[in-house]
C-alpha cells in the first residue's frame, strides 16, 4: 500500500514540475496512440458498418474471424511487424523500424478489429431500422455507409474509445517495434515498463497514474465535445 | 411514360410458412389501385414486394422498364413510419441529397413541402419525437418530395386526423392526377371508395378478386369480400 | 536480453551489439555476422536471497557451494529460464555442481522472464536468485532480499561488443558503429565506467584493450 | 519472411505433436481468461445495462471514466495487483501472488470497464425501444436489467467476445502477477514473450499462431452455439 | 375500489417548447373518456402524463391510492405497439411473469388470450415478425392479461380491419363493465360514439372541451370542437 501512495505522489510530482522528459513521452504517447486511432477508425468504421448491411456467404466467419482478431496477441503483432520492416523483411529498405511510424502501424493492426466489431454490433440495431427505407430510397453502398456512420456516430463513440483506450495502454507490440528509445520511441506506457523492470514501483505507478489521467481527459474532453451537440437522442 | 410490372408466380415463405402467393398479376396504367384486405393478409408484403424491398422466395416479378430505372422513380410509405434520427428538415431534404440537388434547389423543395404536409413549424424538431399523425405525414412528405412515377402507401393515415386525412387525400390525387401510378393499403373502407380507381383484395396471401373501384364496391363477387365490406367477419 | 540483441544484429536491423554471452557471441561471429568481438568491461554475479538466509548461502565458501546448500535446503529458488546469459551462467553452474535442474522440485522456478521481472518475482517469493550486480543495486523493490554471496572468480560476466558485419548488411553505419568502439575503448569511457557507482559500489570494471 | 514461414512450421509440428508443455500451456490460457471472462460478465453486463437504464447525477461522468478505464494500462494493474497481494500488501496473507488466481483478478479489472463500456453502449438502444413498456409494467430495476440481458444476449456476445479477446492476448499484467513460472503460471503469451526475448521468434510466432487459432476456434464455437439458436432478429 | 386521479396546473415542455397543459382536472369513476384532438394536439402527451411514464415540467398529479398500488393496477397500450424480441407467447407472458404466477397459471391465461385477441395460430412467432394489425393486437391482449384497473389506450385500432375492431371494442366494453376504468385516444369518430360515455376534446396541449359524451357528440359547445367533428380545419 506504502508503494501505491507513492506512486501518488511521484505522479503528483511529476505532473506539478512538469518534467520534460515526461512531457516528451506523454506527447510521444498520444501521437502515437491517436495517429493510430484516426487511421484505424477510418477503416474500421466503414467496414464494420458494410460488414452489417451486407448479406454475403461468408459473413458469418468474416464476422468470427473480426471478433477472435480482437484477441491477437499485442507480441505476436510487434513480431510480425518488426520481421515486415526489419532490414532483412521485405519493408526494410523504408526504414521503419524503431520509429513512431513502426509503432503507429502496430497499433493499427491491434485495434482495428477491435474497433470494427464494435462498430458492426452498433450498427446492425440500426441498420434494421433503416434497412427498408435505405433500400427504398434506392440508396448505393457508399451512400448507406455514409448515412450510418453520420447517424450512429454517438454509439460509434464506445467504438473509438475502446480503440483509443487499448492503444494507449498497450505495450508489448511496440515495444518490440519501437524498442523503448529514450528520446525517440519511449513511450508512457513503455517507460512504466522500464521502471518495473527497475523494480522502482513508485515511479512506474506514479507514470501509470499519468497515463490514466490522460486517458480520463481524453475522454472527458470528447465527452463533453459530443454533449455540444444538443441533448437526447434521435 | 408509363411504368407496368408484371408477377408471375410470385410467392415468400417465411420460416416454411408461405405468407404470400403464389401471385401472378399485372399492374399498369396509371390509375389508383387500392389494396384491401383483413389483418395478416399480406397486404404489407405484396406492396414490399412490388417495390422490391422483400425478397421473394419463388416466382418473378419484371418491370417494363429497366429495373434501375424503375427503382428510382419509386417511393414507399411504410405502414410504421421510418424516421432518420435527424430533424424534420433534414429528413425531408434526404431523398433530395441522394440525388445531389444543390443546396438552394433543396432548401426550396422543402419548405415547400413542410408547407404542403403542414409540418412548416416543426422543420427544427428531431424526426423521432414527433408524434404519431406527424410522423406519418413527414414519411408521405419524403416520398413525395423526390415526385415519383410509382408510389406505394401502406395505411397512410392510419394516424391521421380527419382534416389530415383529407388534405393528403387531396395531395395523393393530385399526384395521380399528374400521373404518379399509386398503390395503397387501408383499412378505411370510406377512404377507399374516394381514392380507388380498381381495388385488389387480398386473403390468406392470395388475391381473391380484382376490379375496377364502382364495380367492387357496389357489387363484390365474392362472398368474402362482400362479408369484409359490410365488416363482417371473414375467414 | 542476449538473444534478441544478437537476433536483431543478424537482422541488420542495429549497427552493433553490446552483449555477455561468450559463446553465443562466438557462434555469431563464426556465422559471419559480425567481424570481431572486442571486451569491453566486466562486472559479476551475486547471489541474493532472504535477509534471514534459510539455506545458510553467505556462509559459502564458492559459487558452487551456494548452489548446493539451496539445493539441500530445498529453499525457493528463482532462474531466469530465458537461455539469456545470466540464465546460460546459471545453467553452467549447476552442472558444475552435478545437479540437473530439470530434475529440481517446485522449489526451482524458472520464470522466463527479463532480470527486473525476475528480481519483482523473487521479492514477492521471497527466494533466492543469481543477479548481476548492476540490476540488483538497480533494483528498487528489494523487499526483504539482500546480497548475501559474491567474489567468485567464476561469476565475473564479461561484456563485449560486437559490431555488425557490413558485407553482410551493406546499410550499416560503419562509422558510427567504430566511432562508438572507440569511444567505448578510450580513456574517457574508462573514467566513465570505473567512476559509475551506486551507493559508492563500483558496478563495472573496464578492461577493454586499446588498440 | 523466412521467419514468418518457420513460425507456422513451428505452429504446426507443436500442434501435430501435441507437445504436451503446449496443451498444458493452452489449457491454463483458456482456464485463465475464461474465469476471467465469466467473472467480469457477471459484474459488466448488469453493470453496463444499468448504466444504461439508470439517470442520475454524475451519470455522464461515470460513463466518461469508464470508457477511460478501457485503457487502463496493463502493466499498472499487474503493479498494483502485484502489490496488493505481495506478501506486505494487505492481502499478503492469502499467498495468492504467482498463482493462476492472481493472473485471473488481474485480467477481471482489465477487461471489465471494456464489457461494461459495449454492453452499455448495445444496451441505450435497446432500452430506448423499450423504455415505456417496461416502465409501463412498473417493473423493477432488476427486472429491467435482466429482461434487457435476456433479449439483448446477441448483441452482448460482442462484448464478451472482446473482454475475451482482451484477455487471451494480455500479456503486460499477468506476467507480473503470474511471474510466467513453468509449470505453474506460464500461458501462451507469457510463453511468446519468452521466446521473443530469447531471439527464438520461430517459436514465438509458432505459439502466436497456436493463440491466434485458439481464439479462432473459441469463435466459431460460440458463433455456432448461438446460430442454434433460431435464425433472424428478435 | 375505485380509483381517481387529479392533476393540478400539469405542464410538460421539451427544449423550450409547452407540448401540454397547463392542465387542471379530475379523472374518476369507471367511465370509458375517449380523448379527441387534431394530430399533435398533446392526447399521447396526456396519456402518458396520466400514467408516470412522461415526465411532468409544472404542476402535480394525485391518486386517490398510493402511488405503488395505482401503478402496478394500470395498463398502457402505446400508440406504436412495443413488442418485446421475444415470441407472441412470451410477450403475452411477460406482464405475468412479473408478478411471479406460476408456470401452468401463466400457460392458461396466455392461450385464453391468445384466443380472445385473435393470435392462437401465432404464438411461437416472432412478435417483431407479426403484421401491423397483429402488433396493435397482441399489444392490447398484453395490456388486459393483468386485468387491470385501470386501462389507457391510444389509437389502438387505427391499423386493424374492421372485423378485429369490432371485437377489440366488444373487448374494452367488456373490461369497462367490469370495473375498469378506459382512458383512450383515436381518430375514429365512429369508434369514438360507439364506445365514449364521456369526451375530452385536446387543443394545442389543453383541454379545450369536456363532457358526456351524448352532449359532446349532439351539440359541441366550442366553435373548434364542432368543426373537428365535422373533419373540417381546426385551428
Ligand atoms: N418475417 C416473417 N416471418 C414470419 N411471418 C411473417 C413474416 N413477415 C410477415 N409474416 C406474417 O405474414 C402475414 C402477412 O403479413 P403482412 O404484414 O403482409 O400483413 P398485412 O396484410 O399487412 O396486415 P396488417 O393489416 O395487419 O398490416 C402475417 O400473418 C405476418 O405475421
Ligand atoms: N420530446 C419532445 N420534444 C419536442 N417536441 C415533442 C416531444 N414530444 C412530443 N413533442 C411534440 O408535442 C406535440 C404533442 O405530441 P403528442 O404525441 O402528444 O400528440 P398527439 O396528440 O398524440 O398526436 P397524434 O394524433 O399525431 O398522435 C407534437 O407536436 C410533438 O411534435
Ligand atoms: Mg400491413
Ligand atoms: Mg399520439
Amino acid at each position: 500500500m506504502n508503494d501505491i501512495w507513492s506512486g501518488i505522489e511521484a505522479a503528483f510530482w511529476l505532473v506539478i514540475t512538469l518534467d520534460a522528459d515526461l512531457v516528451d513521452i506523454t506527447l510521444r504517447s498520444l501521437q502515437v496512440s491517436l495517429t493510430a486511432l484516426i487511421i484505424a477508425s477510418a477503416i474500421a468504421l466503414p467496414f464494420g458498418t458494410w460488414l452489417a448491411i451486407r448479406r454475403f456467404r461468408f459473413r458469418r466467419a468474416v464476422i468470427a474471424t473480426l471478433n477472435a482478431l480482437m484477441g491477437l496477441p499485442p507480441v505476436v503483432v510487434g513480431l510480425i511487424v518488426y520481421l515486415l520492416l526489419s532490414r532483412s523483411g521485405p519493408f526494410g529498405v523504408l526504414g521503419l523500424l524503431f520509429t513512431p511510424t513502426a509503432m503507429i502501424i502496430a497499433q493499427v493492426i491491434i485495434i482495428t478489429p477491435l474497433i470494427a466489431s464494435i462498430t458492426h454490433q452498433a450498427m446492425r440495431e440500426l441498420w434494421a431500422e433503416y434497412h427498408d427505407l435505405l433500400i427504398s430510397l434506392n440508396t448505393s453502398k457508399s451512400q448507406r455507409i455514409a448515412t450510418l456512420i453520420w447517424d450512429g456516430r454517438r454509439t460509434l463513440l464506445t467504438a473509438a474509445l475502446a480503440g483509443f483506450g487499448r492503444a494507449i495502454g498497450e505495450v508489448g507490440a511496440i515495444m518490440i517495434v519501437g524498442g523503448n528509445i529514450d528520446n525517440a520511441t519511449r513511450v508512457l506506457t513503455t517507460a512504466i515498463a522500464l521502471e518495473t523492470g527497475k523494480g522502482d514501483f513508485a515511479l512506474a505507478l506514479g507514470l501509470g497514474f499519468v497515463l490514466i489521467a490522460l486517458a480520463l481527459l481524453v475522454n472527458f474532453a470528447i465527452h463533453a465535445l459530443s454533449r455540444t451537440e444538443r441533448e437526447g437522442r434521435w | 411514360m408509363s411504368m407496368a410490372v408484371s408477377l408471375h408466380d410470385v410467392a415468400v415463405r417465411r420460416r416454411g410458412k408461405s405468407i404470400l402467393g403464389p401471385i401472378t398479376t399485372d399492374m399498369a396504367g396509371t390509375g389508383f389501385t387500392i389494396i384491401l384486405g383483413p389483418n395478416g393478409s399480406g397486404k404489407t408484403t405484396f406492396l414490399k414486394v412490388l417495390h422490391g424491398v422483400e425478397r421473394i422466395s419463388d416466382g418473378a416479378l419484371e418491370w417494363s422498364i429497366p429495373e434501375t430505372e424503375a427503382r428510382q422513380a419509386q417511393a414507399y410509405v411504410f405502414q410504421s413510419p421510418i424516421m432518420l434520427r435527424r430533424s424534420v428538415a433534414a429528413n425531408l431534404a434526404y431523398p433530395l441529397q441522394l440525388e445531389k440537388l444543390g443546396k438552394p434547389a433543396i432548401a426550396k423543395r422543402v419548405s415547400e413541402w413542410a408547407q404542403r404536409i403542414g409540418l412548416s413549424d416543426a422543420l427544427d424538431r428531431p424526426a423521432t419525437r414527433l408524434s404519431g399523425g406527424e410522423k406519418q405525414k413527414l414519411a408521405i412528405g419524403r416520398a413525395l418530395i423526390r415526385q415519383p412515377k410509382v408510389l406505394f402507401l401502406d395505411e397512410p393515415c392510419a394516424n391521421l386526423d380527419g382534416r389530415a386525412t383529407r388534405e393528403i387525400e387531396a395531395l395523393l390525387l393530385d399526384a395521380n392526377q399528374r400521373g404518379t401510378r399509386i398503390i395503397m393499403s387501408t383499412h378505411n373502407l370510406g377512404q377507399a371508395k374516394r381514392l380507388a380507381t380498381d381495388v385488389l383484395f387480398l386473403l390468406n396471401g392470395r388475391i381473391h378478386e380484382r376490379g375496377d373501384a364502382d364495380v367492387f364496391f357496389a357489387k363484390p363477387s365474392g362472398e368474402e369480400s362482400a362479408a369484409f365490406l359490410k365488416g363482417d367477419i371473414v375467414e | 536480453g542476449t538473444g534478441q540483441a544478437l537476433r536483431l544484429g543478424q537482422a541488420g536491423d542495429v549497427d552493433a551489439i553490446l552483449v555477455h554471452s561468450k559463446s553465443a557471441e562466438e557462434a555469431f561471429i563464426a556465422d559471419g555476422y559480425g567481424p570481431y568481438r572486442r571486451e569491453i568491461m566486466y562486472n559479476d554475479f551475486v547471489f541474493i536471497g532472504p535477509q534471514d538466509d534459510p539455506a545458510g548461502v553467505s556462509k559459502s565458501g564458492n559459487a558452487i557451494d551456494v548452489l548446493t546448500r539451496i539445493f539441500s535446503a530445498s529453499s525457493r529458488f528463482v532462474s531466469r529460464g530465458d537461455e539469456s546469459g545470466t540464465h546460460q551462467k546459471e545453467l553452467a553452474l549447476w552442472a558444475d555442481a552435478d545437479l540437473d535442474p530439470n530434475e529440481f522440485g517446485r522449489w526451482y522456478n524458472a520464470v522466463g522472464a527479463g532480470m527486473g521481472a525476475s528480481l519483482n518475482t523473487a521479492s514477492g517469493l521471497n527466494a533466492y536468485i543469481m543477479s548481476d550486480r548492476a540490476s540488483w543495486l538497480n533494483f528498487g523493490n528489494k523487499g526483504a532480499l539482500s546480497l548475501l554471496y559474491s567474489g567468485d572468480p567464476v561469476l565475473f560476466n564479461q561484456y563485449a561488443y560486437l559490431p555488425v558485419s557490413s558485407t553482410r548488411h551493406a546499410h550499416v553505419n560503419v562509422d558510427a558503429s567504430e566511432a562508438l568502439e572507440a569511444w567505448m575503448t578510450s580513456a574517457a569511457a574508462q573514467k566513465l565506467i570505473d567512476g559509475y557507482t551506486i551507493n559508492g559500489e563500483t558496478l563495472f570494471i573496464f578492461n577493454a584493450k586499446p588498440d
